[in-house]
């Protein structure tokens, strides 16, 4: 029997759980050379900001074991560019669209959705929170329940879509971060973002990363992610983006019964460019084997 | 796409060449181009690394790339067995761009000598009268020397003195454009940062065309991630494995 | 050109920066039968509580990719064994032993800590702050700077040897925490203790650990290990013994260059049991082939 | 230490022999000893994989392990080929006992029969009168029948009846108890725990010896990290690889 593949999420209608990380799939140009991006359960592009943005400087990646480091710093087109170039030509896929939006400021946060939601190209927001607050001594909006709860009321009022908050990783208590973000009206949250590490290089005795630190990401971080993601899935009726070395089915699967309802995919498309739809194609298959018949039917079994 | 190691053997201390066949589309393949390697079973290393083609023939189903170890990347794919496959994507990137019976300078610094050498081919092919400068750390790096001297007049430099002429390439290419500013309409390189700026300095002001090969680490190779960029005259950054490898010389900051 | 090993820390004479971490090594019985444990720079011995304690239900450690979880939860004889068996057998060695010291409340910390100084069979205490404190509803006495403070003011108060804190890296912001340790009179830092993980058996649909979550150790940890080891030493003076995922001669180096000045070796000991005495003889090696004299000379050098 | 691969089979679906050689301590083996065993390059995986001695021939300086496929690990080591080379540490543990001229009586199921192999070679070489009840899932995961019958009177169960007795062994030991309760002076068992609880339950007030072999999942393996306990009658728990694996019937709690 053929197992039903779709899931609601947050008013979005998927057609599989399975869809690439923002930051790891540029706007799906690139990829659409490999696939057709039909394929995929949906797509959340690259971190939008009010102006284009370059990013830091290089290098800005690098292989850790079980991982990389990055420090892309949002490099990206900015807002008007996004809209002109890459949302029309994403409309010609039949998958919803998720624009992760940057920013620094409260301000810039409510223009980005606010143009966003306008221009009728997106399906969802996905609010990257992992950014420097600028207005509040450069620490993350991600990490202050009080702070996080301010930015997420301001960009309600110009959300009209559904609004998912991407939570960092790098905080004390996930959980009071989560039940901030409920409270504050997210449709959905999505964990997690990047640790935060650092490579030295030995031989110039100085860190890889132009920058010093960058975000982990890939298999070492998977462990951190299902138990964030079980944890908030314990104290949150919005349902959960899981994120974080997924490279394989199974590892689908354990996010989903760790309370997931849906999945991104992120360093594990650099390993492997066909990687999002062997992963979908591969569920299905464990799906069938094993009887599931649909995602709900597990999903926080293992809470 | 899955290749097959049909060669290898190491051209000098930590130099490796490698042949590769199987399906691959040899005919696109531009000069200067990369493919994108997966080392190790595809568990231990989440990036792939990015080797340039060093030649391509396509009658033969062969595609040759040359590596210098460096880490536990290069490590591994010098270990792999002839025989062995490799999951590879490419060709990669864009690269350079020939013209036909021109005066062409190509310039080569170490491990940057490889991806030249398709060019050096094709440029021959294309009635080109080719100047092929070389240059080396040490004299026991060398390699590819008789290689290139089928395609054009190769003068070759060691820091070491070792063989060739002691010193860089840079300074055989000033003798050269002091005596004759226009003796080449296009030039090529690749090698060390130093080196291709040393000759970006010694051509900029020269009507000449041609390009320059450039290196960052990369993650994804195919422009998704935004992690290998470079700064050019352009407003917004380039990414070096979709926009380039190879930029124009007076596009690049380097 | 021998290199000079030795390495002073917080007052500890130690001939080489290498020792185990704590509860990697249990009391050192079981490595002494593969080498002599005079070759370490020191022995972390395993959490000492109070009371004996059987620590969590099993399974309690399971692999994942680039390390491990456990949940071993403090098992351990207690002080009055730890004292009347264990330290007495390790004064054969020449070396000096850290106690680690775990507690559930102020008083349980400062009996063992005051029962462990009166001893005289202890060269250094590293306290243990990732522990819950049932005090204050189970919250680690490791992750607010204020609750920190007050624990590390009592023990100072009976503590007469080196004090060590040993800190959890799951907090928002490692600097804050080790400022405040270094306020309350810490004489150095041990970071960082394992980050909090969870794995899910898929065909069980349980969590793979009795207790679900566990502490994740190995390579996996080693760039957030590197990241605030870097941070901490920019800001505080007192030394830092590196800890987290530790293998090899070239991972001893590059938390040197981090800042620290010497390293706990933890997970490696069950991949290798000669993991400790290979990492020092390489160690030596490297330092000789570079020309380093002492590790002083590149403490701190990527900073 | 390290030893080489000398034969490897497959003995039944996914379960596989290994016979390896080299320096090892082979005179020291007590049964029921495990071997922690490096996976991987020692990269991949931080933890080793603990797998019983099942024979130890030291005349032939050779150790014999049987494994079953659950997982990466032992998926890694059937993998390994003959010549390749082993990093194991060992022998670990705390044994079984053996006593001359009992009655003995051995109970495995399914991957815990091969570490009583090498008890049931030195029961019978001291002389026991010797019952071996094995049990199976499936007739086609049975291995070592014919072999194990060389020291003894071999009883084989099945769950699903293709091969022997249809059931549980315990029923066949439950029901010789009934006829004789000092049957047998020893019981030796090693298999899942539902099982070994069943026999524990079955002679825990008779007076025999003997011991019962336990698993859990191990980090350090040697008794350092505490990861591996069990409870007992003792107060404090008790670590299954130093303390076991193979424990008194009267003092674990299963
Ligand atoms: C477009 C392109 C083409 C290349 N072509 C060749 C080639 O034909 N032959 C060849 O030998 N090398 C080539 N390189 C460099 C090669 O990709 C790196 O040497 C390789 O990725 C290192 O992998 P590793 O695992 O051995 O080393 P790692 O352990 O990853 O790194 C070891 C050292 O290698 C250097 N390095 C790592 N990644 C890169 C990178 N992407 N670019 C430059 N330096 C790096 C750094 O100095 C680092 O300290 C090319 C790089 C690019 C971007
Ligand atoms: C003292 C001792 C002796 C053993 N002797 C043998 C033997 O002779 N032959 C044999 O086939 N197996 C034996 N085992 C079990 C063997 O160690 C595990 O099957 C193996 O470690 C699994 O490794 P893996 O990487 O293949 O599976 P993993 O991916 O690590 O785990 C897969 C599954 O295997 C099981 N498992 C994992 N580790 C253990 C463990 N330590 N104990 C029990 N189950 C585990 C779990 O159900 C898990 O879901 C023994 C275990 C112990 C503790
Ligand atoms: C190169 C790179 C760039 C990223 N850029 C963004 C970004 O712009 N916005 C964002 O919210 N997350 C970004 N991320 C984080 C990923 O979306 C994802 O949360 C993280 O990588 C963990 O998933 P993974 O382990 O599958 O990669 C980026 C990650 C990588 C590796
Ligand atoms: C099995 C195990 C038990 C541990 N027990 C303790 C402990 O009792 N006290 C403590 O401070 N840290 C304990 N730790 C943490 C280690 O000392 C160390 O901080 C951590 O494992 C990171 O180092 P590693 O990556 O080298 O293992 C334990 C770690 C492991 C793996
Ligand atoms: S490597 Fe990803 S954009 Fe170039
Ligand atoms: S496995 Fe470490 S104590 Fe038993």
């Amino acid at each position: 029997m053929k197992p039903n593949m779709c899931v609601d999420f947050a008013g979005l209608k998927l057609k599989n759980p399975v869809m690439p990380a923002s930051g790891c799939f540029g706007f799906g140009r690139e990829y659409a050379n490999f696939y057709d991006l039909s394929k995929l359960g949906a797509i959340v592009v690259k971190a939008t900001t009010s102006q284009p943005r370059k990013g830091n400087p290089t290098p800005r990646v690098t292989e850790v074991r079980g991982g990389m480091l990055n420090s892309i710093g949002l490099a990206n087109p900015g807002v008007d560019r996004v809209i002109a170039d890459e949302l029309p030509w994403l409309q010609q896929f039949d998958i919803p669209v998720i624009v992760n939006v940057a920013g620094e400021t409260i301000e810039e946060y409510c223009t980005v959705v606010d143009r966003i939601c306008q221009s009728g190209l997106a399906h969802a927001i996905e609010l990257n929170v992992s950014c420097p607050n600028v207005q509040q001594g450069g620490l993350s909006f991600g990490v202050d329940p009080k702070v996080l709860g301010e930015l997420l009321e301001a960009v309600r009022r110009v959300c009209t879509l559904p609004l998912i908050v991407k939570l960092s990783p790098n905080v004390t208590d996930i959980v009071e971060i989560a039940k901030a973000a409920e409270d504050a009206g997210a449709d959905g949250l999505s964990l997690i973002n990047t640790l935060i590490g650092m490579k030295i290089d030995i031989n110039r005795r100085r860190p890889v990363l132009a920058r010093g630190s960058g975000g982990l990401s890939g298999p070492a971080i998977k462990p951190v992610a299902i138990h964030m993601v079980y944890q908030v899935a314990k104290a949150v009726k919005i349902p959960i983006l899981g994120i974080g070395g997924i490279n394989t089915a199974e590892d689908v699967i354990e996010f989903v019964m760790a309370g997931a309802a849906a999945v991104e995919v992120g360093t594990a498309n650099f390993t492997n460019p066909f990687a999002c739809p062997e992963i979908i194609a591969d569920l299905e298959k464990y799906m069938s084997k094993r009887g599931i018949k649909n995602l709900e039917e597990i999903r926080g079994c293992a809470l | 796409m899955k290749v097959k190691i049909s060669d290898k053997k190491e051209l000098a201390s930590g130099i490796w060449q490698m042949d590769v066949s199987g399906d691959f589309p040899y005919t696109e393949v531009q000069p200067g181009q990369f493919v994108h390697i997966q080392v190790g079973d595809g568990h231990d290393h989440v990036l792939r690394r990015p080797i340039s083609i060093a030649e391509v023939n396509p009658e033969q189903s062969r595609l040759t790339i040359v590596f210098r170890i460096v880490g536990e990347g290069t490590e591994w794919l010098a270990q792999q067995s002839v025989g062995n496959v490799l999951d590879v994507i490419g060709p990669l990137g864009n690269g350079f761009k020939s013209v036909k019976n021109a005066r062409s300078l190509i310039v080569g610094g170490g491990i940057g000598i490889p991806p030249l050498y398709e060019l050096a081919k094709r440029l021959k092919v294309e009635g080109n009268k080719v100047d092929i400068f070389l240059g080396f750390r040490r004299g026991d790096e060398v390699f590819w020397k008789e290689r290139f001297a089928k395609f054009g007049n190769v003068q070759l430099y060691t820091e070491d003195g070792a063989l060739g002429t002691k010193g860089f390439v840079t300074s055989g290419i000033e003798a050269r454009l002091i005596e004759n500013p226009k003796l080449w309409d296009y030039v090529y390189a690749c090698g060390p940062r130093g080196m291709l700026k040393a000759v970006q300095e010694l051509i900029m002001d020269l009507p000449v065309g041609g390009g320059v090969s450039l290196e960052e680490r990369m993650a994804c190779g195919v422009g998704a991630c935004y992690g290998c960029t470079c700064e050019t005259t352009a407003e917004e950054s380039k990414r070096i494995c979709v926009d380039g490898p190879v930029f124009d010389w007076r596009e690049v900051k380097l």
